[in-house]
């Protein structure tokens, strides 16, 4: 009986798309794509000032993004909304993982011990690591990087902790709250956008000076939510790939 | 002042070349890690003090570079050097060998 | 010019420490060598951000100090785990 | 007092990323307290209050030693590598510490592979495994290598 019912369900809902490909309704203007109206080709033609007369650091004001790093305004402001599926992507794969590994409660000893100078030393290194994850994740709009390859910095310190501890096991706990608290700090963002511009994940704040660490509206926010969302996630998948199952 | 830098640079590249060299020369591992930890470390402080000379306000970043680099290498490598007697056991030409007793064994002694 | 001359001599430590690579009779041969490797390439990214006058590379030569530090770290924590018991 | 030393390291490494600007000093301070309270929490470590005094002491005693050191180990490693027949006689020799904390004693260690024909391969409580490029030397017969540096780090942290 499910499975009549599943077929029939699949069998209407293709239907519906197909008709709807013929009709041109679902996907407007869908095969005939016309190629000067390209996304791309239009945003190498824009001009961030109107007049054409140039950006100077520190001066221009209220530009149209105001990110120094142009892919940064192309990944947290144009395309905001695919970064947020992107995370979605890196969510859901940790997640994963985790139901795959189970929930473990016990740390993989290593077999042999770490190396002393290793021990000690990586508590000082960590701090650094640590500290350039997140600088990397804040200053994402004026440097080159951002808010993912800062939350790989930032997961990355963790393994440091990993392999150079035999006893550490960071708090999963804190991380996955960390995680959700990111996530539903995103949606609000987008909502809040959605709630004074009238359209999701668009910027409401001030751009100021093109080039100062206060600029950019919400690209320094949204890409510090996504370096802890990112750091977050990978840092479980480390710890779910280093526990063992069982008591 | 760039004179200075320069004779700087040129002493970094000196370094990495000769570490370069080291690593490739020296008869076993530890003698490697040996040349590769300690030429290019000064190679590096070299090149990054040539640099800052050019461009002082450089200078706190290319700091936190030699700062990193000479906290982690030395750390890197004794690591390094504990592995691989570890897996690789000691080299045959050595003339004393107090290690043995520590790390000889497979079991751990910790 | 002297750019030129610190670039050849930073190459040739390149070179012997690939050539090494290469032949490294044991992994632990290789390793040291990637591992001289990327202090070299550390050195490579400070000279190309002082070639072009951009301190921005600076940011990746940080970035990659640490990355390389946590490579070596996690290739000898790896040849402790696997060649371990010989 | 742990507190405030980790957030002082943070706050510091920040600083020389970013710069200073009146902007990035208040967002590093809120930046560096944050994680400064959730790192003492997670890794264990403890340094007592006269952190500032033995920081300026190292500055002035341990970096110009071992800036020295530095440059006449990288001398003496190049002149054997160049010299065609290669003189090295290569070994492990056990040394003994009287330096007991661990700050301490990574702090030797790191100085000891940073300098002369010498390389730091564990520590075992108060014994040091060293791999030296030449046992022949009296250091390494007498097992003194590293002796300058405990003396210095030993002064420093008294």
């Amino acid at each position: 009986m499910k499975k009549v019912l599943a077929l029939v369900f699949v069998l209407v809902l293709g239907a519906l798309i197909m008709n709807h490909l013929n009709d041109n309704n679902l996907f407007a203007g869908f095969g005939d794509a016309m190629l000067e109206n390209r996304v791309s080709q239009s945003y190498i033609d824009r001009d961030a000032t109107e007049n054409n007369d140039g950006v100077v650091f520190d001066e221009s004001l209220d530009l149209e993004s105001g990110a120094a790093n142009t892919v940064t305004a192309i990944v947290a402001d144009y395309r905001s909304f695919d970064t947020l599926g992107e995370v979605t992507v890196l969510f859901i794969s940790s997640f994963g993982v985790a139901l795959l590994l189970g929930q473990s409660k016990k740390r993989i000893a290593l077999e042999f011990k770490p190396n002393f100078m290793l021990k000690i030393g990586s508590r000082a290194l960590f701090a650094v690591i640590l500290m350039t994850g997140v600088f990397v994740s804040i200053h994402g709009h004026l440097t080159p990087g951002g808010g993912f390859p800062g939350g790989a910095m930032i997961a990355s310190s963790m393994l440091l902790l990993y392999l150079a501890d035999d006893e550490f096991r960071a708090k999963m706990r804190g991380f996955k709250i960390l995680e959700s608290v990111m996530g539903v700090f995103y949606i609000i963002l987008g909502l809040a956008g959605l709630m004074i511009t009238g359209f999701f994940l668009e910027n409401f704040l001030d751009n100021g000076a093109l080039g100062t660490l206060f600029s950019a509206g919400m690209i320094p926010i949204v890409y510090i939510i996504i370096g802890l969302k990112v750091g977050s996630e990978i840092s479980s998948v480390i710890d779910h790939f280093l526990s063992e199952e069982g008591a | 002042m760039e004179i200075i830098s320069g004779v700087f640079l040129i002493i970094g590249g000196l370094f990495y070349a000769l570490g370069g060299l080291g690593i490739f020369r020296m008869p076993d591992t530890f003698d490697r890690i040996q040349a590769g930890t300690k030429a290019t470390t000064l190679g590096a402080f070299s090149i990054l003090i040539g640099v800052a000379f050019m461009f002082p306000s450089w200078s706190l970043k290319l700091f936190l570079i030699a700062l990193f680099i000479v906290l982690s290498n030395p750390i890197g490598s004794s690591a390094l050097a504990k592995a691989t007697y570890r897996s690789f056991g000691g080299p045959s030409n050595v003339e004393r060998d107090d290690l043995k007793e520590f790390l000889g064994g497979t079991k751990d002694v910790d | 010019m002297i750019t030129i001359i610190v670039f050849g001599l930073i190459g040739l430590g390149l070179l012997f420490a690939l050539m090494r690579l290469i032949i490294g009779p044991t992994v632990a041969d290789r390793v040291v060598s990637l591992d001289t490797f990327n202090v070299i390439v550390i050195g490579i990214i400070v000279m190309l951000s002082f070639v072009f006058e951009r301190s921005l590379y600076l940011d990746i030569a940080i970035i990659y100090a640490i990355l390389a530090f946590l490579e070596t770290i996690v290739f000898a924590r790896y040849l402790e785990g696997h060649y371990g018991n010989h | 007092m742990k507190y405030v030393a980790t957030f002082l390291v943070l706050f510091g490494s920040y600083l020389l990323l970013a710069g200073i600007t009146l902007e990035e000093v208040i967002v590093g301070a809120i930046v560096s307290l944050v994680l400064s309270v959730i790192i003492s929490n997670m890794v264990s470590y403890n340094i007592d209050a006269k952190f500032p005094l033995r920081l300026a002491l190292f500055i002035v005693m341990y970096v110009p030693v071992f800036l020295i050191e530095l440059i006449k180990s990288n001398v003496n490693i190049a002149l054997r590598v160049i010299n065609p027949s290669l003189p090295i006689h290569p070994g492990f020799v056990k040394v003994k510490t009287a330096l007991t904390g661990d700050f301490q004693k990574l702090l030797l260690a790191n100085s000891i592979t940073l300098t002369p024909g010498t390389l730091s391969v564990d520590i075992d409580g108060e014994y040091l495994y060293i791999h030296t490029v030449d046992v022949t030397t009296a250091d390494a017969k007498a097992s003194k290598i590293g002796a300058k540096f405990e003396r210095i780090i030993g002064v420093i942290f008294k």
